[in-house]
């Protein structure tokens, strides 16, 4: 190795060489940059894959203890609102890639183009999102805080829902199990769309920094990670989606 | 070259490598499909492979927003490996809680 | 030392006398549980006496004044396989030991007496098959198998004593079980050991252990006049389980003579052997577990019984062996708890105990 | 090679503190809160964490006080319920889990890996901020009232039957997991990415192994808590959730959630503890450490075992008993890697030329303690035996050995150790040895009567017990005492020495690391120019040829 002959003056005292303005000071290069924050970030997503774990394990458990409540709690979800945003999710997540793609070739309005079409999708599954929300507060659907076993233990009450699955009345110990399956339901959609949330409100701004040419002129690497995260979440939605939606829809 | 660092075990290109807007619609096109195709086979009795199906469709979905999203195709060993301790610890949480429940002897199970 | 506390002094001395390091061994299981313990510490205490070698030898031989230029040693693949298969090879040996010793303890032997305890903030209920209720306290008699089937009503409890060497979560929502056979007469502690709020330290009780005959005594000095089981009969009535579960043809319900024990199949397809705990399930959860061939019609008890109620109940259908019984509570009404040979006190004719008046 | 003590070493006896330091080269309040430099951030983080465990310390003073007669006279049972609470709550999530890594790992991983600065300084300084808010949490929730629940939160009792501020308690542990998160993450893409020319994986020196394991655990356990604390909040704000017996939930899902996280949590509690001791035996043995590729190894074995036996807290807790047995096999064989270490420590010693400065004292301290506090944890992992042993004070003992004992021992062992390149100042040495003296002696005093009281069976978390107990808990309570002045009087002296102590010199200990080849305390940028390692980790003999090139300069 050349180690030896170069153990007589150091590699690289900063000043010697040549930096981008967005190069800091700490790193030897723009490659050990975005390295580190690339691999920083994959990180970030191995916590958070952790941290949905704890929520997957506690629904798995909880669907194999009730599934007679938690096939009656899936129906009362809509199928078309669910497919709508789990396509509306993987489109957003299609844009985000071409924003990256936009950013390392250079394409300033493109860039644009992409980021705001990405804003604007993950607005779209919010609004979708609370809609449905909405939509179980007016059912008494929303355990703890507004919740009635009626529309299981009497499954006509709910003529749309009967119409279409024919459900067998649940009896009460079962349907107010029915409440578990709705809590699990509101906290992981919940800490979903709160990642949504965090996702929009960085696009925004990266919206504005990308008008001024900020990820056009070589530093990818903010586009690149938040893509990253972009995608988990995204990803996330794709479990849940059968989890939560698809549950015993024949009958 | 006095610039390459003799830092050993990753190498990374100088540059990322880029991913062609064709294969990120072509991969755009299939998860499309295969949010369909799962929403459809929810439909048809299998008894418990239905969840096996459902669950199996979001694997692969996942594994192609991984790989070709996410670059995990193009990317460094090291963060290839990244990705599946973290998906391994992940489902030493779930296997062996689930293991507990299921092996009891008189549990809801 | 006296200042501090007279009684220190005293206790000191006594200590210092008897310097007790055990608790008195008055189990069949205490002294397996010692030996491990000795096993144990035997072991550690050679690993720590190597190590303890090691460090104070090489810090008096190699002194830095005394040597003062050290040797450069990289390593040794043999000495490290050998600290590392060693207590490899001794851990191993604790685990299979250890192993066997907890399966001991949590299987109960088939013709042990069942004494269920109820845990709840901060008292210990212990009610014995023939119906006597005890508060933070447990009699046994000596040389007999004693199974403790727990279940707590509120928070994590554990019912735990010392001089037994056995330990028990009482767990909310669910019965577990622990055995003991005590070898000892005399009296010792009872603690709660899982932490379960404000009180958790004054819920304490003894374990009175006594003869055979002393216990046929104590049993029928305490007795309150029914047995568990005829609580139970009581409930089954006062409850109308004897509407749907009877003998009659027009029954909805499945027969329940002889469930105990017995191995149903489910709507769901599952097999299981009809336990304690499955009854107490099949009442608190009915709709749960299906019995196949019947519809989901059994309604839930959860929040009109009690755990002693349920407790009642499981007791009851454990022992129903003939229509006989059941007959008898269709007979009554479940408010006239005339059950044979006894009269029953009056003023305890409003509600069967166990059942939650709301 | 001389032979008189290390502390008059020539380089010292002319040294200067150096005019520019991390310490001087920026004034104000404001460069420090907002310094993004890893060194003052290490020290921010110092100042801290000692904060809390002045809390966590004054609750056991008042724990021993209570303790000390058999009835409960002293405070109400409310209070000592909080008052052990609180003590669990800030010793470990405030103290102990933060300071090794935040504090010793901060300040030494850029330097000993020849770096300028952690990989991501900003996110470094945001973690101190959310700790820093995580900490306010715990202080609004001990100032009004305080928690009770024990620091193991256990269901239902935390989400339905106290009614103190559990929501304020969790979460700031919440927040204050971020901030372990993202420690976690900072020193990994740090030690991947950021290691000077030169330094392959092999020739880092072991703490630093030690502390990339740590991370891991971090990273991949600390969420898990952090939603569990979650489900808690919401259950007690909404009344229903999936720990609730009443209503369909179960409690022991709760226990798998929690000690998913908290089980590796007392490996990162141990394993920084551990690169402590590495150097320190290394460098006052003169000698390099005994097998690196096995004590290396040992340090990711832990962390990554740490992740299969978190049930071994739940044996009598109602676990199916197949997987009592799966998991005490488990925990069987993360204490090996454990046995690995200490046995190599100790055949470090062997032909050294040992010197007995104050680190060498606390490590010698750990070795043993640590010795004691591992072995009773196997005890309690026999199975058989836990039955027994769980839940008494036989556990307080086991785990106050292995955390008081071995970490804060090994702990101080490190912050005496690095002081001279933290300060540039020396602290008196006789007083170092005699609080490191002291310490030893109290803490066996107030620990070691409490085996004896776990296996007579008194229970832990007790407020008051029967009087035959007495004697043992006047040992431990008299201990308790000792224990506090060896604490206090490295609180007196190490401030002290920060204008009075003698001048260090940039490697007092004539050790290898490269922390120890630039001036001390270190620039903001750590080195003049990026160092290159052409030698292998505790090569004392690359140091004497070194420090002749020096001196012939
Ligand atoms: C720093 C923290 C720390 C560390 C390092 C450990 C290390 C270990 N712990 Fe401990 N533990 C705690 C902190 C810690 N623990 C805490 C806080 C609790 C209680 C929590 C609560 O309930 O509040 C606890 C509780 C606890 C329990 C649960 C008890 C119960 O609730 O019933 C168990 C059970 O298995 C256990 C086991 C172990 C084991 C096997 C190790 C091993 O890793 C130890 C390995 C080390 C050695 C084995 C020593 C070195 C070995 C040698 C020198 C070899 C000797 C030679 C021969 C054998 C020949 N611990
Ligand atoms: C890192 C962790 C850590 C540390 C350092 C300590 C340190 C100490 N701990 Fe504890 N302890 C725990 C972690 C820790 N502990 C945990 C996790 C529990 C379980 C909690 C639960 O059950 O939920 C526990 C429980 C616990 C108990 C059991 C309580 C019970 O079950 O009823 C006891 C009893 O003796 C105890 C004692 C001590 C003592 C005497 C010290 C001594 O080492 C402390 C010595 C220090 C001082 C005495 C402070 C020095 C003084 C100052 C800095 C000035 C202070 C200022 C004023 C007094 C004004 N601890
Ligand atoms: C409305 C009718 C009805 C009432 C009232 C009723 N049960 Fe049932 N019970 C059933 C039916 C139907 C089943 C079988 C289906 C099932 O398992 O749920 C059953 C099952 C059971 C079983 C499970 C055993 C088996 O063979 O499946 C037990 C035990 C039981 N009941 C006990 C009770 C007790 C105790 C009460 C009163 C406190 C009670 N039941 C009240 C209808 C009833
Ligand atoms: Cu009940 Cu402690
Ligand atoms: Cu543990």
């Amino acid at each position: 190795m050349s180690e030896t002959a170069s153990t007589t003056h150091g590699v690289l005292a900063g000043a010697q060489h040549e930096h981008p303005p967005y190069q800091r000071h700490h790193f030897s290069s723009v490659a050990q940059q975005f390295d580190a924050s690339n691999f920083a970030m994959w990180l970030f997503l191995l916590t958070e894959i952790m941290f949905f774990g704890g929520l997957f394990t506690s629904y798995l458990i909880m669907r194999n203890w009730y599934y007679p409540a938690f096939v009656a709690g899936s129906h009362q979800l809509s199928i078309f609102l669910g497919t709508t945003m789990t396509a509306v999710l993987i489109i957003s997540s299609f844009t985000m890639a071409m924003a990256v793609w936009c950013a390392e070739t250079g394409r300033k309005r493109d860039l644009i183009l992409s980021l705001s079409l990405t804003l604007l999708l993950g607005v779209v599954f919010l609004c979708l999102k609370g809609f449905e929300w909405h939509g179980e507060w007016v059912e008494y659907h929303v355990p703890g805080l507004r919740f009635s076993v009626e529309n299981f233990v009497n499954p006509a009450s709910d003529p749309q829902v009967f119409k279409e699955y024919h459900d067998k009345p649940l009896a009460t110990d079962m349907a107010e199990n029915v409440g578990q399956y709705f809590f699990l339901y509101f906290v992981m959609t919940g800490m979903h769309a709160l990642h949504m949330i965090i996702g929009v409100s960085v696009l925004t701004f990266m919206i504005l920094r990308a008008r001024a040419g900020d990820y056009t002129s070589g530093h990818v690497t903010f586009v690149e990670n938040f893509g990253l995260y972009w995608h988990f979440v995204d990803i996330v939605w794709i479990f849940l989606f059968p989890l939560l939606y698809l549950i015993s829809r024949h009958s | 070259m006095e610039l390459q660092s003799p830092r050993s075990d990753e190498t990374h290109g100088e540059h990322i490598h880029v991913v062609s807007p064709k294969v990120y619609l072509a991969i755009l096109v299939i998860l499309l499909i295969f949010t369909a195709t799962t929403v459809a086979v929810s439909y048809v009795d299998l008894g418990v492979f239905n969840a096996v199906v459902a669950l199996a469709i979001a694997c692969i979905k996942m594994m192609l927003v991984v790989l070709f999203f996410m670059h995990i195709k193009y990317s460094t060993k090291l963060t290839k490996l990244t990705v599946v301790s973290g998906v391994f610890i992940f489902f030493t949480l779930i296997s062996l809680t689930l293991a507990d429940y299921i092996s009891r002897a008189w549990g809801r199970w | 030392m006296n200042y501090i506390s007279p009684v220190l002094w005293q206790f000191l001395r006594k200590w210092l006398t008897h310097f007790a390091l055990f608790p008195p061994e008055a189990s069949k299981m205490a002294s397996q549980m010692d030996a491990l313990f000795f096993f144990l510490v035997l072991v550690s205490l050679v690993g720590l006496t190597v190590v303890v070698l090691i460090v104070v030898g090489s810090s008096m031989a190699y002194h830095h004044r005394r040597h003062p230029q050290a040797v450069q040693i990289e390593g040794s693949t043999l000495l490290e396989a050998t600290w590392t298969i060693i207590p490899l090879g001794l851990f191993l040996v604790m685990f299979v030991w250890g192993a066997l010793l907890y399966f001991r303890v949590y299987t109960p032997p088939a013709n042990a007496m069942n004494i269920y305890v109820v845990g709840k903030q901060w008292m210990w209920k212990a009610e014995h098959p023939g119906g006597q209720h005890e508060i933070d306290a447990l009699h046994v008699p000596i040389g007999r198998p004693i199974q403790l089937t727990l279940i707590s009503q509120d928070v994590f409890h554990s019912f735990s004593i010392p001089a037994f060497r056995v330990k028990r979560e009482a767990i909310p929502g669910r019965y577990t079980s622990v055995w003991f056979e005590a070898t000892q007469v005399g009296t010792y502690h009872l603690f709660c050991t899982q932490y379960c709020g404000t009180n958790h330290s004054q819920m304490i009780g003894e374990v009175v252990v006594m003869t055979p005959d002393d216990y046929q005594k104590w049993l029928a000095g305490s007795t309150s006049g029914d047995s568990l089981a005829q609580d139970g009969e009581r409930l089954f009535a006062s409850l109308s389980c004897n509407a749907c579960h009877n003998p009659t043809a027009a029954a909805r319900g499945p027969n329940l003579v002889g469930v105990y024990g017995s191995h149903l199949t489910l709507t769901s397809g599952q097999t299981i052997t009809v336990d304690e705990a499955y009854l107490r399930s099949a009442i608190l959860d009915p709709s749960e577990h299906v019995t196949q061939g019947y519809a989901p019609i059994m309604p839930t008890y959860q929040g009109q019984v009690s755990e002693e109620g349920v407790i009642a109940l499981v007791e009851y259908i454990k022992n129903l062996n003939s229509d006989y019984r059941i007959q008898q509570t269709l007979n009554t009404t479940g408010f006239s708890p005339n059950i044979e040979e006894k009269q029953a006190p009056a003023g305890k004719a409003t509600a069967a105990p166990g059942e939650v008046k709301q | 090679m001389s032979t008189s003590t290390l502390v008059t070493l020539p380089d010292q006896s002319t040294a200067k503190i150096p005019k520019v330091n991390f310490l001087n080269q920026e004034n104000g309040l404001l460069s420090w809160i907002l310094t993004l430099d890893h060194k003052r951030i290490a020290i921010l983080y110092l100042i801290t964490t000692v904060f809390f465990f002045m809390i966590g310390g004054a609750a056991a003073a008042v724990i021993r006080l209570e303790l000390l007669t058999p009835a409960g006279d002293l405070v109400a049972a409310d209070t000592y319920n909080k008052l052990f609470s609180i003590h669990g709550i800030i010793m470990v999530f405030f103290f102990l889990v933060p300071i090794a890594p935040a504090v010793l790992g901060n300040f030494l991983i850029p330097l000993m890996i020849g770096a300028r600065d952690v990989a991501l300084p900003r996110v470094n300084l945001l973690s101190w901020y959310l700790f820093v808010i995580g900490g306010c949490f715990e202080l609004y929730m001990i100032i009004f009232g305080g928690v009770d629940t024990g620091w193991t939160f256990t269901t239902p009792l935390s989400t339905h039957y106290v009614n103190t501020h559990v929501v304020g308690a969790a979460m700031g542990i919440f927040i204050a997991g971020f901030s372990s998160i993202l420690t976690g993450i900072n020193f990994i893409v740090t030690i991947h990415k950021m290691r000077a020319p030169g330094m392959t994986w092999f020739r880092l020196p072991l703490f630093i192994w030690s502390f990339y394991a740590t991370s891991i655990i971090f990273v991949l356990a600390t969420p898990v808590i952090a939603i569990a604390m979650v489900l808690i909040v919401l259950e007690r704000v909404v009344g229903i959730g999936v720990f609730d017996p009443a209503r369909g939930g179960d409690p022991i899902l709760f226990q798998h959630l929690f000690w998913f996280y908290s089980h590796p949590a007392v490996y990162v509690m141990i394993l920084p503890g551990m690169g402590v001791i590495s150097e320190v035996v290394s460098t006052f043995s003169r000698k390099r450490v005994f097998g690196y590729t096995a004590v290396a190894f040992s340090s990711v074995a832990i962390a990554v075992f740490s992740f299969f036996v978190w049930a071994h807290h739940m044996f009598i807790m109602g676990i199916s008993n197949y997987s009592a047995l799966v998991f005490s096999l488990m925990t069987m064989l993360v204490a090996v890697p454990s046995a690995i270490k200490v046995f190599n420590w100790s055949a470090t010693m062997y032909k050294g030329s040992i010197h007995f400065d104050t680190p060498m004292i606390y490590t010698l301290g750990f070795l043993g303690l640590f010795t004691i506090g591992g072995l009773t944890g196997v005890f309690l992992a026999t199975l058989g035996m836990d039955i027994h042993l769980t839940e008494t004070y036989f556990i307080v003992a086991h785990f106050h050995y292995v955390m008081v004992g071995g970490m804060v021992s090994a702990l101080m062992a490190g912050i005496h150790f690095w002081w001279p390149k933290i300060t540039g100042r020396m602290y008196p040495e006789s007083l170092g040895r005699l609080a490191a003296i002291i310490l030893f002696i109290g803490f066996n005093l107030t620990f070691f009567p409490q085996f004896i009281l776990g296996y007579l069976g008194m229970p832990r978390r007790y407020w008051s017990y029967p009087p035959e107990f007495q004697v043992l808990n006047v040992f431990s309570s008299a201990g308790a005492t000792i224990l506090a002045i060896g604490y206090l009087l490295p609180f007196l002296y190490l401030p002290w020495s920060i204008t009075y102590g003698e001048i260090a010199g940039s490697n007092p200990w004539k050790a290898t690391g490269l922390e120890w080849q630039t001036q001390s305390p270190p620039l903001m940028e750590n080195f003049p120019e990026i160092p290159i390692m052409d030698h292998e980790a505790y090569d004392y003999d690359w140091l004497e040829r070194h420090q002749q090139e020096v001196a012939s300069v």
